[in-house]
């Protein structure tokens, strides 16, 4: 797997881990791709060149201490897994610092502190190597394609889709339609040119406007805006004028 | 271009032969020998004579299926000595699945009945002229006469075949936003 | 019954053969040995010496397609080697591929089913609702009722599609989980 190989090269000092939040209850972390503790805890005995049966627990949790802390120094919140994990690896290395019992010896071997942990990452192991495989597989299978459609394919009066299939599409649509509709908006956006040659044009044509008017037809704010310029522009360079009988009266637009 | 790309890559008779009955198979169009030239990089003379070797070949074992020339392109398609048990076949397999487009043109008429092509047109944003058909054929949608506006469009309703097939008493059983939330959790 | 009404006229092993790849092209899902036992009035072991045979057929000519058995049916596919040029007509990437998590996640579910969230978590070592969501949504897996047991968690299993998305006749040709057994070094 590709990123199985990236994994090895995993820059162990400079690494910047993401905390990624998949779900509203669920957030993930990704440093390089270490899914969870088990995953990283290979990861270290692979880098320690150690033997997974044997594992040198005391320089294991020294690492596994050190990642944690990096993880903090970047002040992340630690997914609750990395903790409990590191207070296993902490309490199996104190077990075995522990002399063994007295007279148990004789009776029962005696149980590794660390067998459980091996056991578990030997059963992670396995279903990752599974996870490879059905990697591969479907790449395989991406390889392949089935026919197209033919005649007979339309002609099933029967279909199978549910109602909620029918809504979820539906929802969908309705998405995908409010996005277009303000990409629309934002294609007819007028520039102040088209703004000040449009109120030109009718005004040439009518000889006087209504201000009022001609807000009254726009409906953005930005358009009002625009068509405010516009008419200051208009009043500034051209030979036109505004005119107010009263106040609060409507205000044309003329010609002088 | 695309020929440029797999045509350096010199294929034997054999494996010209074997890539045109892939790409003819996959095709949902019966297959032109243009478009065939354009993918394989290969000049018309080459691609002649493998569509000729392939039909042979499909001829030669009795196959079930044959290779022929249709509407200006290459298909492959079953033969009709064997039609009777196809049909038979037809009858008993299980309900075919609608296509995303069809789906989506038919969620817009059900809950934007009675609507034209225009309007759908409008909130899919894309043609919908074949899922219509489509639709229709499997009677999930009647016309619902013209909207009198410009044009005089058709305006399409849902069946009650639909409501049959969707399980529904009548339209007003249709779920809204509120009940998918109750679903989903 | 479908069997009697075409199980009278008796048909060469050769039509036989021809009739079979015929149904397998026209069915739009891999076609069961069962549908076509029903169809054609023929007995299993006639029908499955005759799907031998097509197979046989197919490797022989060095055709650009494949008969196989997959999700539990029989299905003609383009062979892997012209998958290049199959692309570059039909404009096609290969689909997103499933994260490790949701791979992870995937071959326990496929190992170990039925199997509860909390099982899962506790060989992955890690939360995986999100992983879940993914192939739930990807038809890979379905729910498989609920577990008996306090808090009566979801069970779930792998899917039809799931057979059919990593080219499986069924679960039994899953490599057993032993066969991953090698040591980390």
């Amino acid at each position: 797997m590709e990123q199985q190989n990236e994994q090895f090269e995993f820059d162990f000092e400079n690494v910047k881990p993401q905390i990624v939040r998949q779900s509203r209850d669920e957030f993930q972390l990704h440093m390089g791709e270490f899914d969870g503790p088990l995953d990283l805890l290979l990861y270290l005995i692979r880098r320690e060149e150690a033997n997974i049966f044997d594992i040198p627990i005391a320089r294991i949790t020294d690492e596994y201490l050190k990642y944690i802390s990096v993880l903090e120094k970047f002040d992340v919140a630690v997914a609750a897994e990395f903790l409990v994990m590191a207070a296993t690896l902490i309490e199996i290395k104190s077990k075995m610092l522990l002399p063994a019992e007295p007279g148990l010896e004789d009776e029962e071997e005696i149980q590794d502190p660390r067998q459980e942990l091996v056991d578990r990452l030997l059963e992670y192991q396995q279903y990752k190597n599974a996870a490879e495989m059905l990697w591969s597989r479907a790449t395989v299978e991406q390889a392949t394609f089935t026919r197209g459609t033919i005649e007979s394919d339309d002609n099933n009066l029967e279909v199978s889709a549910t109602i909620f299939d029918l809504f979820e599409h539906f929802q969908k649509i309705m998405e995908r339609h409010k996005e277009e509709v303000k990409l629309e908006i934002e294609r007819e956006e007028m520039t102040l040119a088209e703004m000040v040659a449009s109120i030109k044009a009718k005004i040439l044509k009518e000889k006087r406007l209504s201000v009022l008017e001609i807000f009254g037809q726009l409906k953005t704010r930005y358009e009002l805006v625009l068509a405010f310029i516009s008419i200051l522009e208009i009043v500034r360079i051209e030979s036109f004028r505004l005119r107010q009988k009263n106040t609060f009266e409507d205000i044309i637009l003329e010609t002088v | 271009m695309a020929s440029e790309a797999t045509a350096k890559q010199r294929r034997t008779t054999g494996e010209l032969v074997a890539t045109v009955e892939a790409l003819i198979f996959v095709a949902d169009e019966p297959l032109t020998v243009r478009m065939m030239i354009n993918v394989l990089g290969e000049d018309k003379e080459t691609i002649e004579s493998a569509l000729d070797a392939l039909q042979a070949e499909y001829e030669e074992r009795e196959s079930g299926l044959q290779v022929r020339e249709i509407g200006g392109g290459w298909q492959i398609s079953t033969r009709t000595q064997y039609h009777e048990e196809i049909r038979e076949f037809l009858k008993t397999r299980p309900s075919a699945k609608l296509s995303l487009a069809s789906l989506e043109t038919l969620s817009v008429i059900a809950y934007k009945q009675p609507v034209t092509v225009p309007e759908i047109l409008e909130i899919r944003g894309v043609q919908s002229a074949s899922s219509i058909k489509t639709l229709l054929d499997k009677r999930l949608i009647v016309s619902k006469g013209r909207k009198e506006t410009v044009g005089r469009p058709m305006q399409y309703g849902t069946s009650k075949d639909f409501l049959i097939q969707f399980g529904l008493k009548d339209l007003s059983e249709l779920p809204s936003i509120e009940d998918f939330e109750d679903l989903v959790q």
